[in-house]
């Protein structure tokens, strides 16, 4: 099948998406809000789906459809939706105090940013479609590692865990022709999906045990 | 038929293999554990002094026979044992002390009867022999570390092996660290060896010295040197050996202190005069002056102690120091090109070897024995034993004579080449050198002058004079088996006193082998009752003369008694109390006082502190009681080991930080590296 | 070289018999010197007889140790004098050990005279041993290294040949080695036969006594063994010193009777120097405290390292 | 070759996927127990059989390729049934006590008893997986099987380790699946159309044509991300946390086995990057990481309080030493480095056991309060510990010293002499640290006041079955073995 839209279009939807994606990222970094900081995700979430859309249109990959399909249940609905319920039914205080005051970790961000972009500048040529999509996708690694570090509770935690994976799947998505080989995605979707089950379950234990989400009190074990 | 001594040889590894067993099955049965074991041990060691005896004898020309013990079933490693002279030599002298202690352990044993695990005991003294054994006949370095690493760890399990006691269990674990290090510096030697000559086996390094580098050769030699010394127990590397040898059982010290330290010994001999070629001077100079320091350290820490049993470790020390001087002097003949004078000094030093083999054991046993009988190591605690246990006493008293190196034992003997080699090395070399010579035997004769010093001490505190307590006045003679192992020992010390140039013959192989000469013969004149130095003219000794010759003079006495003290009578008298009421052990000399002279004279070295406690109504010299301590420091524990443990500990503690148990941290940890890592792929 | 009997015999008897007068005349000269009357020189060998004639007393505590020791001490002493060539350059029995051997043997003598002190359980005799052990150690390097100095000048630890060398062409009095190794060997030998100022032979002072203090239990013939070893002892040490120094008069290895005559009056001529030596010292000296005898004793062991120390020069 | 039959492979997956469903339904424990002990036996034997068709005939596929086994596989199938035999044949009698202890409900034993056969399902797919990509996705498999047992207790300090456990371990695996990416990434682009699979058959021969500079930022990020599964430092924080929290068969398990399968998914991309960039880069990543594990694991022995956080952190210094053979890159260091998994394998779960039972005995791990003289209360037991113990610490006759004195001596015929020198001062360093600690507590007089509750045979099966065959393969290393290691060696060094 011959596209309808050209190549260059794509290539910029891409760009816009991807930038838009590390835009989000950046609006997490700062967000003060639990909920909010999960719709956020949510939204990033469906640009990577726009991503994986485009990606799936233009090279008339219909497996990549699948992933269209599994980013935006999964990613977009089920765990945003999951992560909500367990805030509201352990309502859980919303504020985020992070580690490092808002400033300091624009800075950090924005250095990890130029990282990102040092790091990925040889591949450019590796990339199918659109540029630096690559430098963004390791980026959301990076920033979404500092995210991590940055937070105190579990639920911010995996939050920031979930951007990271949206980073890794950019990637896949910007690096290769069709993505990964189905099976490969759908193993990694279940994993993810699993994985953010039972952090769930762990959270909730923990909230039962310690009669709060702060993971800074985790910190029992030692030497 | 000349497969006859091999065949006696690998009897006596199989006799422990299955005397190690028997102490296994019979675990719940003390008695029979005790028989099996101890007994199957004794026939084992028996067939190894044969062994041995017979193959030294037949001299073994040429290229040393190899037997291999078990298939290869695992790659890299060859279970096979090679028979040349110095290992023989080495075999001879753990099976020759194995059976005395063995049959010791006959009746030593029973101590423990109800209280402790004999199979466990006998089960670790087997296989402690096996592994010793294996050590000297191992033929690769592969095999020979292995058999050396099992050798320190059944040695721990003997060491700690009254557990209960914490003296036991830290002693253990002092004996077993100080052990690996040293193991692991072998490691390395033998690993610079393999590296030069592509191979494990003992074949490919003979002479391998010579095809060395400079810089791996000395690093080797140093490493070596370290490493067996731990093991030997040379100063500053002993600090685990007068803590380990009192803390085991009387026989497995006997053992440590006669056969296990020899191995070090055995080491430094296989390594620098088989593997390492001709020496640069330097090595001779370091083992000699460290043998001198080892010796002369040694018998003074020796003179401080009243635990009889640590007392008989430092000495060890010391004649691990004498045994020392004979290579390093070795050493420095075979740099200056003086093979017969070379051999002179290794014949020295492997007779020393032996000669402390047997007294020590014999002291050890001795002490195991009354230690047995007063349940005490405190000297202060004993006396007057000769009177309750007569035959301990006098074989004490033959390990005393000849660990003090008096005509007619065997130290005596030892000692005398050891002069002699050290005062014909004057001449080797024109060079400032020379004047170590003289002086390090100088500091041998006062070696030994301390060491008779410190064993008047050793026995006249323990064995003579009033009991000083309730213990030692009950004392009993020991068992029969005891005495049987004692007796052993003791007559191996005369016949080693009297009748040196019979066991010079076999020498002969060993010299051949390391340095290429023959000296029996030299040093045999007139038929074997004169003891030569290597020249004829460098001056001899008889011992069996000089008993003779006493023995000729008995009638000078005799007729005295005969013409001037006939009818003269004995009478038994109290001893003059100086006119108070009765003499009390109290009044008797204490072990502390008797070495005070020699404290006060090296204060500089010992560093003594004393706190006197007394309570009195009007007069402190009529003080109603009074508290006297005495302490000697070590130096090398507080100044050197004390502090280095510490700072370790320290810094770990510091590094205990960085688990800090903070998720954060932890993530930190990993971000960092990614990034780090990221820049270095860049 | 092989050991005649008669020779032995001879030196053995000359041994007995001179060692108590040198003792005697000793005690007489210092007495002398003191503007005493002083025992008459024969006062040993009475002693002797009258301590063999008298009955023994043997302390309850003691053990058969106590009454081996004194016959150990007398054997070895004895012994040690059969390897040290007195009237003539051959000692009988030198082929039996050199001067190592010797030492060896005295030690033998000390270390039970020590265990002899220690038997009968009295303060005074542990205290005697005690100081005896001690001071010998720390004579014996000194002692060892001024051997060594004329043995390794001689080739050989065997004192026939050292006399012999030294006897040789060579031979200066003021050779520098030889006198301080004299010096060296002098010191060790006031220490060894327990003179001043090392010890006191003439006092029964607890604090100060050391080898009477080892004695003190011994009575009868056990006694006269002490006594006459401990003199053949000092006579041995004073041969060596004299005949390893100052070998001139001595007759050679197989000689006529004459000759033998010649040599035992050069011997002892020299023996009685050396003898009034011993007294001058003695004299004019007072007695050290315990613990400045080591200095003294250091003094004599740099001596002869210095005297080793000039062998490496002149060599 | 074995491309169409599933006698082998699938079994080995199905057998335990399916012994975890059965206990999903048993009723009884001792009957999720013996299924436990059946379906790894079961394993084990098919592991046998693996290895010898290996031996004779190379690696062997299924499902068309995507089950791949080749010798390494192999090598890993047998250890990671040995232990899941030894874990379960340990287990029933361990949570007995527990239950009637009461630390646990009879609904976490069950948990257990479905998880752990879950858990070396997913070690299985790992090491059988031909697909890096699955691989990948079993990793995390394992990961997240796992988490849940070691947070079983619902302890505070339980539900830490398993929340560091997971966190860190999902990070790293993230920043692992990134690095597949590239893999994926560079071997799709010297070939227009899709990959057929990402299958590391494939891989294997088109590795030397890979972009080296993407494969050089692909290691990068595999080392960080199976790094932290496998427990190297400084990414190996949550292993002593995670191990001495979880039940000790599942410490078993984790020092046993799970740490060596996700140094397993290294290798193959350490092989591929070899096969790329050449050894220099790879190898000396390893060397650093290896040695700075073992240096770092020697403090923490050394002043430890808790005797299954020392016996984590000998894991990690065992873990280091195979790092530093397999970095050492020489035919010598790399067989010293897979036999050195195998032997570590029988052995650090026999520690495990022997732990769990003074647990159980004593209610603590605190080796102060341990204190002195357990040898006269659990006799047996400290004979299996003490001989384990001696044969962590490389003595001889165990077989840790035979690989350990490989990898050094290798280190020597390599020309590494400073790497050799300073594994071995690690080495002795960790010895010294552990044997002052269970002098500490192993002998000694046994305290009047002192209460414990004995069971000094407990766990003898499994662990007499481990040390069985570690004293057995430490004297004799029988031919197919000796040949799958040496094929195995190949493959990861490469060099025939």
């Amino acid at each position: 099948m011959n596209p309808a839209i050209s190549p260059d279009i794509a290539a910029q939807l891409i760009a816009l998406f991807a930038v838009l994606m590390l835009v989000v990222q950046l609006l997490l970094v700062v967000q003060r809000m639990l909920l909010t900081s999960i719709r956020l995700f949510a939204i990033q979430s469906v640009f990577l789906a726009g991503i994986a859309a485009v990606v799936a249109y233009f090279h008339g990959a219909f497996h990549v459809y699948v992933v269209v399909a599994l980013t935006l249940v999964g990613k977009v609905v089920f765990l945003p939706w999951l992560l909500d319920r367990q805030v509201r039914r352990m309502n859980i205080i919303q504020e985020i105090e992070p580690l490092v005051n808002f400033p300091t970790s624009m800075l950090i961000c924005g250095g990890l940013t130029l990282l990102g972009y040092l790091v990925a500048r040889p591949f450019t040529s590796l990339e199918r479609l659109g540029n630096n999509t690559l430098a963004v996708a390791i980026t959301l690694v990076l920033t979404g590692f500092f995210l991590m570090i940055n937070r105190r509770k579990a639920i911010t935690q995996v939050l920031a865990l979930l951007t990271v994976e949206n980073g890794v799947m950019l990637a896949a998505v910007a690096l290769t022709t069709y993505g990964m080989p189905l099976v490969v995605e759908l193993g990694i979707f279940f994993d993810v999906l699993v994985a953010v089950m039972i952090l769930g379950i762990l959270v909730y234990r923990i909230r039962e045990t310690f009669a709060s989400m702060d993971v800074s009190k985790l910190s029992q074990l030692k030497g | 038929m000349e497969h006859l001594p091999l065949t006696f040889l690998l009897l006596t590894l199989l006799g422990y293999v299955a005397g190690a067993v028997a102490g296994l099955l019979c675990l719940r049965a003390e008695k029979l554990a005790n028989y099996g074991s101890f007994g199957l041990a004794s026939l084992a060691a028996l067939c190894g002094v044969v062994a041995s005896v017979s193959m030294l004898a037949a001299g073994t020309g040429g290229a040393p026979q190899t037997v291999q013990l078990l298939p290869a079933l695992i790659p890299y490693v060859r279970f096979t044992i090679r028979l040349d002279p110095l290992g023989l030599f080495f075999t001879l002298l753990v099976s020759l002390v194995g059976l005395a202690l063995s049959v010791y352990s006959l009746g030593y044993a029973r101590g423990f009867y109800g209280r402790k695990n004999i199979g466990v005991l006998g089960a670790f003294f087997n296989a402690v022999l096996l592994a010793t054994t294996l050590v000297f006949l191992a033929d690769n370095a592969f095999f020979f570390l292995i058999a050396w690493e099992i050798m320190a760890l059944t040695a721990y399990c003997l060491v700690s092996y009254e557990h209960e006691k914490e003296e036991a269990r830290n002693a253990g674990v002092l004996y077993f660290v100080m052990s690996h290090i040293g193991t692991g510096c072998i490691m390395l030697g033998f690993l610079l060896l393999f590296q030069a000559s592509g191979d494990y086996g003992f074949d490919g390094f003979h002479a391998l010295g010579d095809r060395m580098a400079a810089g791996p050769r000395n690093a080797a030699f140093l490493l070596f040197l370290a490493g067996f010394g731990v093991k030997a127990g040379i100063i500053p590397l002993h600090i685990w050996l007068p803590v380990a040898h009192p803390a085991a059982p009387s026989n497995v010290s006997a053992l440590m202190s006669g056969v296990l330290i020899k191995t070090g010994i055995y080491g430094l001999t296989r390594v620098l005069f088989d593997f390492m070629g001709t020496p640069p001077n330097w090595w001779g100079v370091t083992v000699l002056t460290l043998g001198t320091i080892s010796a002369v350290l040694g018998v003074l820490y020796a003179l401080m102690e009243h635990d009889l049993k640590r007392l008989l470790a430092y000495h060890s020390i010391e004649n691990i120091g004498i045994i020392l001087m004979g290579l390093g002097a070795a050493l420095m003949f075979l740099h200056s090109g003086h093979p017969v004078l070379a051999s002179l000094a290794l014949i020295a030093g492997m007779y020393h070897t032996i000669n402390h083999a047997v007294f020590k054991a014999l002291l050890f046993l001795g002490a195991g024995a009354v230690v047995q009988a007063t349940h005490t190591r405190n000297m202060e605690e004993m006396g007057g034993l000769v009177k309750r246990m007569p035959k301990t006493a006098f074989f004490f008293l033959v390990g005393a004579v000849a660990i003090s190196a008096l005509p007619p034992l065997n130290g005596f003997v030892s000692e005398w080449l050891t002069y002699q080699s050290l005062l014909q090395g004057f001449g080797t070399t024109s060079s400032l050198i020379r004047l170590m010579f003289p002086l390090s035997g100088a500091m041998l004769a006062l070696t030994g002058a301390l060491a008779a010093a410190c064993f008047v001490k050793a026995f006249g505190i323990t064995f003579l004079a009033q009991p000083r307590s309730a213990h030692a006045e009950h004392a009993e003679e020991a068992a029969g088996p005891m005495l049987a192992g004692q007796a052993v020992l003791a007559a191996a010390c005369v016949f080693l006193g009297l009748f040196p140039t019979t066991f010079l013959r076999l020498l002969d192989p060993v010299t051949q082998q390391l340095t290429g000469q023959q000296l029996s013969a030299q040093l045999g004149l007139a038929n074997g009752l004169v003891l030569a130095g290597a020249t004829a003219t460098g001056g001899t000794v008889s011992t069996p003369g000089l008993l003779l010759m006493a023995v000729c003079l008995l009638p000078v006495p005799l007729g005295l008694w005969l013409v001037l003290a006939r009818g003269t009578t004995v009478r038994r008298a109290p001893t003059w109390d100086c006119g108070l009421q009765g003499l009390t052990p109290r009044m008797e000399y204490t072990a502390t006082g008797f070495s005070k002279p020699i404290r006060m004279i090296f204060k500089a070295l010992f560093r003594p502190r004393r706190e006197v406690q007394r309570d009195y109504d009007f007069s402190p010299y009529f003080a109603k009681n009074l508290r006297f301590d005495s302490h000697v420091e070590e130096v090398f524990q507080t100044r050197i080991y004390r502090p280095l443990t510490w700072l370790v500990w320290r810094m770990a503690r510091k590094m205990r930080a960085l688990q800090a148990g903070s998720l954060q941290a932890y993530l930190i940890y990993i971000f960092v590296t990614l990034i780090l890592l990221l820049l270095f792929a860049l | 070289m092989k050991p005649d009997a008669i020779a032995i015999i001879l030196q053995t008897g000359l041994l007995l018999l001179l060692a108590p007068l040198v003792s005697g005349l000793v005690r007489n000269w210092k007495a002398k010197l003191q503007n005493r009357r002083g025992p008459r020189i024969w006062q040993t060998y009475l002693d002797l007889w009258k301590f063999f004639r008298k009955d023994m007393v043997i302390s309850e505590h003691a053990s058969w140790v106590f009454s081996f020791a004194p016959h150990v001490v007398f054997f070895t002493a004895v012994l040690a004098g059969l390897l040290v060539p007195m009237v003539t350059v051959q000692a009988p029995l030198s082929l039996f050990g050199g001067v190592l051997a010797l030492v060896g043997l005295l030690a033998l003598g000390r270390f039970f005279l020590a265990l002899g002190g220690l038997d009968t359980g009295s303060a005074f005799g542990g205290m005697g041993s005690s100081r005896e052990m001690t001071i010998a150690a720390i004579a014996e390097p000194a002692l060892m290294l001024a051997i060594f100095t004329v043995a390794i000048a001689a080739g050989s630890t065997d004192l026939s040949r050292i006399v012999a060398a030294t006897l040789g062409p060579d031979w200066r009095l003021l050779n520098p080695m030889h006198v301080l190794a004299f010096a060296a060997l002098f010191i060790v030998l006031l220490a060894e036969t327990g003179r001043i100022p090392v010890d006191n032979p003439a006092t029964h002072l607890e604090l100060t006594m050391i080898h009477e203090a080892m004695l003190l239990e011994y009575s009868g013939r056990n006694l006269a063994f002490m006594e006459w070893g401990a003199s053949i002892k000092q006579l041995v040490l004073m041969t060596l010193l004299v005949n390893v120094f100052l070998p001139f008069g001595l007759a050679p290895a197989v000689a006529s009777p004459a000759a033998l005559g010649l040599g035992l009056l050069a011997y002892l001529a020299k023996l009685l120097v050396l003898a009034g030596i011993v007294v001058v010292v003695e004299t004019t000296n007072a007695k050290l405290r315990l613990f400045r005898v080591p200095d003294l004793l250091s003094a004599a062991f740099v001596l002869a390292g210095l005297a080793l120390f000039s062998t490496f020069l002149f060599q | 070759m074995h491309g169409t039959d599933l006698s082998l492979l699938t079994p080995l997956l199905a057998v335990p996927a399916a012994a975890g469903l059965a206990c999903l339904v048993a009723r009884a424990r001792r009957t999720m127990a013996a299924i436990g002990v059946l379906a790894f036996g079961g394993t084990l034997l098919l592991g046998g059989r693996l290895l010898q068709q290996v031996v004779a005939g190379g690696a062997v596929t299924e499902w068309g390729g995507f089950l791949r086994a080749d010798a390494l596989s192999a090598w890993m199938v047998v250890l990671i049934s040995t232990v899941s035999l030894a874990t379960s044949l340990y287990a029933g009698r361990y949570f007995q006590r527990e239950l009637a202890a009461g630390a646990v409900t009879p609904g976490r034993v069950r948990e257990f008893f479905v998880l752990t056969p879950a858990f070396a399902t997913g070690m299985f797919l790992v090491v059988l997986a031909n697909s890096l990509g699955v691989m990948w996705a079993a990793v995390e498999a394992t990961a997240l099987s796992s988490v849940l047992l070691v947070a079983l207790y619902n302890r505070r300090t339980s539900l830490e380790g398993a929340w560091k456990y997971v966190m860190l371990g999902s990070v790293g695996l993230a920043l692992a699946l990134l690095g597949t990416v590239f893999v994926y990434a560079a071997a799709c682009k010297n070939n227009a159309q899709p990959l057929p699979s990402f299958n590391w058959s494939y891989l294997q021969t088109v590795a030397p044509q890979l972009d080296p500079r993407l494969v050089r930022l692909a290691f990068v990020f595999v080392l960080v991300g199976y790094g932290t599964k496998a427990g190297l430092a400084p990414m190996h924080t949550w292993l002593p946390d995670a191990h001495s929290e979880a039940p000790s068969p599942t410490s078993a398990m984790l020092s046993g086995v799970s740490l060596k399968v996700a140094l397993y998914a290294l290798l193959r991309f350490h092989i591929l990057t070899t096969a790329c960039l050449g050894s220099a880069y790879s190898c000396h990543l390893l060397l650093g990481l290896g040695l700075l594990s073992m240096f770092l694991a020697v403090p923490f022995i050394l002043v430890q309080r808790n005797l299954k956080r020392m016996l984590a952190y000998s894991s990690l210094e065992h873990v280091g030493l195979i790092c530093v053979g397999i970095g050492l890159n020489t035919p010598l260091t790399i067989a010293g480095a897979l036999l050195h998994m195998g032997y570590h394998a029988l052995t650090k779960p026999v520690l495990f056991f022997a732990a769990g039972n003074i647990q159980q005995s004593y209610h603590t791990l605190e080796l102060r309060l341990i204190g002195p003289g357990v040898v006269k209360t659990l006799p047996v037991t400290v004979l299996f510990m003490g001989l384990a113990a001696v044969a962590a610490t490389g003595l001889p006759p165990f077989g840790l010293f035979l690989s350990e004195l490989l990898v050094i001596s290798g280190g020597f015929a390599a020309g590494q002499t400073a790497v050799s020198v300073l594994v071995l001062v690690a080495l002795i360093a960790c010895f010294c640290g552990i044997l002052t600690q269970l002098t500490r507590i192993l002998p000694g007089p046994s305290r009047p006041g002192r209460q414990h509750d004995g069971g000094s045979w407990d766990g003898v099966p499994a662990m007499g079955l481990l040390m069985g065959g570690l004293l057995l393969f430490s004297v004799w290393l029988p031919r197919p073995l000796l040949a799958v290691l040496q094929d195995a060696a190949v493959i990861v060094g490469g060099n025939p």
